[in-house]
């Protein structure tokens, strides 16, 4: 159960922005959009990646399958290094990872027949279109919840809901061991989310599923996941069970982040009772110096403004990266 | 209204997206017009042996300015042709020209654009080139061109394409760069598909759209072109029938006989026109968001 | 603001350099032995050897390139063979024609263009709008001879009241060349005026769909405000970009119609190099052209940066 | 008197296939100084019922079809536009769901905020600049005189929304209608501006209605609540007894299916199926589909609003025996 299947270490995709010019003579700004990030998925659990908009989560989930291609750092797959394989070596490792994207609408091609869209990943690993094919599609349609009528319908032809369920089954269709659920739930109405959500810990079950639940609705990802880390500004503060981070968070913006939720009852409404943090989020383009969170943290001491804090184990499976919990 | 889905909300009307597009073209308004109108030029051009009697190119100085009437349905001109000859002959010139034009361009546009616009590294390049060729004067250009290559159908269809392939191509290129951030080509990837796969089932069928809405304004710009180059004679050379040749041949005569201009002046307009519209209408049926381009 | 200008020209080098070199090349396209093309099929053998040593085809071919470009760093485009003079000397002389000519073609443009887009965005699906949008497509589709051709035989054969060709110098005569103008302009406009027409609605129908159109009526502002301020002043950004394609085409146009009209400018230049083989003249014109062309394309970005803040301030 | 009064508003679209009900039969009122919260999923009506009031739908294609809007007594759907200018600003204000896009690129934030007083009261230049730096200090953009003439896109996305509401109250209107105000914000920022809108009820006792589909927002700010479902109210009640006593199934299973922040659940209670388009309404109760207590009679039959309790009204008809006890 606590055999990792993915190590990152010290993971960074920095991003030209604004550069060329003639020759290349403007200076372009660099965006760390993740910058030296490390961390580990278990085989079999649910990891939860929280943060705002900017943070890199995203950035970060694509980095995993290598749809981005890392400036810096390691990606261990079931212990073997895949950072810089070949093309055709990575064919081998991309059954085994997949992605559910957050557009509903974006996330199927708009020319393709629901067969063709989910059997393709077979296709590419060398299945022949016909009849075996078309019934691992039709199984994987009713793993997902929808009828095999839907084989020769179009996307537009589907509600919001209906294409998630579309775009989970084309990820598991491979019978992949990692999912990145890149805000998988984040577009849809709350209803729908709700039967998403139940599909993805069924679906999680039946076929032994790791997934990297990337999200920014703080209350799903405690919902959903084993265990939570926490991006601000391209770097992760804080990693720890749920149970940990949602009931003791150390990190000052953990912390924030947690008491700005809404409230669930109007009886415990938060205006005037709860510490929000002031200010906006710093352009990823020109983060602070140091900490990064030290332009709003209430608790910000001298060298918070100075060093960068390491992401340290303060507890047992409780890491954090703070000058607070340093000392 | 249950009656158009089902319980779990799928549609049951079931209709090919092809084929929605199609039915949608043909209540268009605009589309169908235009489509009338350069239809009716098209098929005359196709049948041109068949529906002229009268050698184009023959003279006949007995029969010359004789006006539009019962023996000469468009009337003669001052070497005593059937204009009706020279006026079909000369449409179904514009049509091969126009045809070969956009032939060229859907090929060798596509290509560059989706290139350039895939590959990142191949981008900076072929984009140099692209608004260099851009930057010239579209008509200056093609007739220093025609002028360099020498006068002939050949070279005038050669001209136009080096003229029009680069705005093709940038066409091409800024809808790759869209698609290929789309997240099912993100998928595609994810899935381990090589580029070509990429390109072939994810890019290039997504940027057909906006690609035939160019082409067939692009029809027009290259018929109308080569009738402004044979009218200021660096196109097919002179007794050929085009309708520019016919028109420069007319002005010295416009007074006596106008309707050596003006026939062939209005089957231009007309295709002209009929081309324009028919890309109205796929610009709204095919790509409501594309704005009116050059 | 110079900022932008700046940032501008520099990325203008490049595309001027690949400029230059196609129009280098271009001579060299000539199929067969470019000399023999040039002189003609009367020349002899002598005159054609002399013919390519004076435009320097005898030399290696990047030795030629060379020469060309240090002609280029002195403002040197060659010598037309035709007029045995300077190629730079005799655009400058027919230029002015040129430019008066597609100026007083821009006024045209502008000025139906985008009045009839607005008006046409305004009443959408009016009768006003059909009208407007008939009429645009009539632009579009009318080729500027054409419609140059109709226009003097109604107003210059028929009703008498304009000159058919000839030119008169604005510094000698205003009217005279108002009246040998105005029907150049007008069938050169038209095209331009139509496609103006169809970019102003839609640029406007975009605008007047987004949200802060929404705001602004939400904020109680009187309609002619929310109009002639906000919507106007975001359609506007769009448009002025187009103008660089604009004024091209009407460089393009002006060919032709100088042709018809029988203006001295530019176009007949270029035209009467391409039919009697000047080809240096070709080559030099085209590349002073171009140049012009995307000096005004600078000039356009630069104005661009004035409208929209968002690049001002970039 | 109410302040406003919303009685059977029923406002069409003109689509392709013929005219579609937006919403249909909405009522509801608003006192003075009140909060009510609108909450509702997509396609429940609940823009297309704030558009409405402030007569800002572009007509065509929508249509009021029937009903009226009557606002400070005065009948707002029969308005001609010049009246209906004096209204928006010193009487109705709104903020959008789109901080982005809702201000004009073109214009500097001073200039917009300006305008909007110069709309509708005499002001010098020197007193509406005054006015304005007032305004974005209560909003809390710091260094407001600094501020004033940037231009929004060299704002963030939770000062451009703090702009956006300095700008609706910069003529103190009665009513502030606030479409998705936090939708399009960070969980951080949201809580901000939540606090900001709240503070500034209690500096200008202006009233407002909240548009949301976020029942936490609902909870946060609102007096009473009106729940819409496929165009149509369902549940109208105080805000404490919507989320105590939901009595209709669909405002039950909106609640329920939402994760908690502090419990565990080992399974989200979802509502099966899709929420229908405007154009594909079922016929009857347009929940009965995705309903787990429905009858045949819910399909045959749309439920009325009834009282049940004290200031709670719902429309299901099994609402009565399938309330908790």
């Amino acid at each position: 159960m606590t055999t990792p299947l993915v190590t990152a270490s010290g993971l960074s995709k920095h991003f030209e922005v604004g550069g060329g010019g003639f020759f290349g003579l403007r200076k372009a700004a660099t965006l760390k959009a993740v910058d030296e990030v490390s961390f580990t998925i278990n085989a079999g659990e649910t990891l939860g990646l929280v943060g705002e908009s900017g943070c890199g989560k995203s950035t970060l989930g694509r980095l995993l399958l290598r749809l981005i291609e890392p400036t810096s750092g390691t990606i261990a797959f079931d212990g073997n290094d895949i950072t810089r394989i070949g093309r055709m070596e990575m064919r081998g490792y991309r059954r085994s990872m997949q992605i559910i994207f957050q557009d509903p609408y974006g996330a199927l091609n708009p020319r393709m027949s629901v067969e063709d869209i989910i059997a393709e990943p077979l296709v590419i690993h060398g299945a022949k279109p016909g009849a075996e094919t078309r019934k691992q599609v039709t199984q994987m349609l009713e793993k997902v919840g929808l009828p095999a009528r839907a084989l020769d319908r179009f996307p537009h032809e589907f509600s919001g809901g209906q294409r998630q369920r579309i775009g989970i089954a084309r990820a598991l269709v491979l019978h992949p061991r990692l999912i990145v659920c890149d805000e998988a739930v984040s577009a849809l109405d709350v209803s729908v989310q709700a039967q998403i959500v139940n599909l993805l810990q069924d679906l999680q079950r039946e076929m032994g599923l790791t997934y990297l639940f990337i999200a920014h609705d703080l209350s799903v990802v405690r919902h959903i996941s084993d265990r939570v880390a926490v991006m601000y500004l391209g770097k992760v503060v804080e990693v720890a069970d749920k149970k940990t981070i949602y009931a003791a968070p150390l990190h000052p913006y953990t912390q924030a982040l947690i008491a700005a939720v809404p409230a669930q009852h109007p009886a415990q409404r938060s205006r005037g009772r709860r510490q929000r943090i002031a200010g906006d989020i710093p352009s990823a383009l020109n983060p602070p110096s140091g900490c990064r969170f030290h332009t709003r943290c209430p608790h910000v001491m001298p060298v918070c403004r100075e060093r960068a804090p390491e992401l340290r184990e303060a507890a047992a499976g409780h890491q954090v990266a703070c000058h607070l919990t340093d000392i | 209204m249950s009656d158009v889905a089902d319980a779990e909300g799928i549609a049951l009307k079931r209709e090919h997206p092809a084929r929605a597009t199609l039915r949608r073209l043909f209540r268009h308004r605009l589309f169908v017009t235009g489509l009338l109108l350069f239809g009716v030029i098209a098929v005359i051009a196709i049948t041109a042996p068949w529906i002229t009697t009268a050698d184009p190119q023959r003279l006949s100085m007995r029969n010359k300015f004789l006006p539009p009437g019962e023996a000469w349905v468009f009337g003669t001109d001052n070497f005593g042709r059937s204009l009706w000859s020279r006026v079909v002959w000369g449409a179904q010139l514009s049509m091969i020209i126009g045809a070969s034009v956009v032939g060229l361009n859907a090929v060798f546009g596509t290509l560059i654009g989706a290139l350039a616009g895939y590959f990142r590294r191949l981008d900076n390049a072929l984009m140099r080139v692209n608004d260099a060729l851009m930057a010239f004067p579209a008509i200056l250009l093609a007739i220093a061109v025609t002028s360099v290559l020498g006068p002939s159908t050949l070279n005038v269809i050669l001209a136009l394409s080096i003229v029009y392939i680069p705005r093709t191509a940038r066409i091409v290129r800024s809808s790759v760069i869209v698609l290929r951030e789309m997240e099912y080509v993100q998928a595609a990837v994810a899935a381990g598909a090589g580029h070509w796969r990429i390109l072939r089932h994810h890019i290039l069928p997504n940027a057909m759209a906006p690609m035939i809405v160019q082409l067939s304004f692009l029809f027009a710009y290259a018929v109308l072109s080569e009738a402004t180059l044979s009218f200021l004679g660096v196109g097919a050379v002179p007794p050929t029938p085009t309708w520019g040749n016919i028109m420069a041949e007319g002005r010295d005569f416009m007074r006596e006989a106008p309707w050596i201009i003006t026939i062939p002046g209005v089957a231009l307009m007309i295709t002209v026109m009929g081309l324009n519209l028919l890309g109205d209408g796929l610009r709204d049926v095919l790509d409501p968001r594309l704005r009116i381009q050059q | 603001m110079a900022r932008v200008a700046f940032r501008r020209l520099l990325s203008a080098i490049p595309v001027l350099l690949i400029v230059s070199l196609i129009s280098f090349g271009l001579m060299r396209l000539i199929p067969g032995d470019p000399a023999a093309a040039i002189a003609g099929v009367s020349a002899t053998p002598a005159q054609i050897e002399q013919l390519r040593r004076d435009l320097g085809l005898d030399q290696p071919i990047y030795m030629q390139l060379l020469d060309y470009y240090q002609g280029l760093a002195r403002g040197d485009l060659g010598r037309s063979l035709l007029l045995g003079k300077g190629v730079f000397a005799a655009t400058m002389e027919r230029l002015p024609v040129t430019i008066g000519l597609s100026l007083y073609a821009l006024v045209f443009t502008l000025l139906i263009g985008i009045a009839s887009g607005i008006v046409a965005a305004l009443r959408q699906n009016s009768w006003i709008d059909q009208a407007a949008m008939m009429f645009a497509m009539i632009g579009i589709s009318v080729p500027n001879f054409f419609l140059g051709l109709l226009m003097i035989i109604l107003f210059a054969v028929h009703l008498g009241w304009l000159p058919s060709g000839g030119y008169v110098a604005f510094s000698q005569d205003p009217a005279g060349w108002l009246a040998s103008t105005t029907m150049p302009a007008f069938s050169l406009a038209l095209l331009q005026a139509g496609l103006l027409a169809r970019i102003t609605r839609s640029s406007m129908l975009e605008v007047l769909r987004q949200d802060y159109i929404r705001t602004a009526r939400a904020k109680g502002l009187p309609q002619r405000k929310v109009v002639l301020k906000h919507a106007l002043s975001n359609a506007l950004i769009p448009i002025v970009t187009v103008v660089g394609i604009i004024v091209s085409l009407l460089l393009s146009g002006a060919v032709v119609t100088e042709a018809l009209f029988s203006l001295p400018g530019m176009g007949q230049l270029l035209t009467q190099a391409v039919l009697s083989r000047d080809y240096p003249m070709v080559q030099g014109g085209l590349l002073l052209v171009t140049t012009f062309l995307v000096l005004v394309n600078i000039t356009v970005d630069t104005l661009y940066a004035v409208l929209d803040p968002r690049v001002r301030y970039e | 008197m109410n302040l406003l009064e919303v009685r059977g508003l029923t406002t069409a679209f003109m689509t392709g296939r013929g005219e579609v009900n937006a919403i249909e039969e909405v009522s509801f009122s608003l006192k003075e100084g009140e909060i009510l919260g609108i909450v509702g999923e997509s396609g429940s009506g609940k823009s297309v019922t704030a558009l409405t009031v402030m007569g800002l739908l572009p007509q065509p294609p929508a249509r009021v079809a029937a009903g009226e809007v009557v606002f400070n007594g005065q009948n707002l759907t029969r308005m001609s536009d010049r009246d209906m200018q004096r209204i928006r600003g010193p009487g109705i204000s709104m903020i959008f769901q789109e901080p982005m896009t809702s201000l004009n690129p073109v214009f500097s934030i001073g200039d917009q905020i300006m305008e909007t007083i110069a709309a509708h009261e005499r002001l010098s230049q020197a007193d509406l600049r005054k006015r304005a730096i007032d305004m974005l200090d209560k909003v809390g953009i710091p260094s407001a005189s600094k501020r004033l003439d940037d231009y929004p896109h060299q704002m963030s996305g939770g000062q451009r929304q703090r702009v956006m509401i300095a700008m609706a109250l910069a003529c103190n209107p009665k009513l502030l209608i606030a479409d998705e105000p936090t939708t399009a914000l960070d969980v951080t920022i949201q809580a901000q501006i939540l606090d900001l809108l709240m503070d500034l009820r209690d500096e200008f006792g202006m009233a407002i209605m909240i548009i949301t589909h976020n029942m936490g927002v609902i909870a946060e700010t609102a007096d009473r609540v009106l729940v819409m479902y496929a165009g149509r109210v369902i549940e109208e009640a105080p805000v404490a007894q919507v989320f105590d006593r939901p009595l209709h199934p669909y405002t039950r299973g909106l609640l329920e299916c939402v994760p908690s922040l502090t419990e565990d659940k080992p399974r989200l209670v979802a509502i099966p199926g899709t929420l229908p388009e405007p154009a594909r309404r079922p016929p009857g109760c347009r929940f009965a589909p995705r309903c787990s207590h429905a009858l045949p009679a819910c399909s045959e039959a749309i439920p009325g609003l009834e009282l049940l309790e004290p200031a709670h009204t719902v429309a299901c008809f099994r609402a009565q025996e399938l309330a908790p006890a």
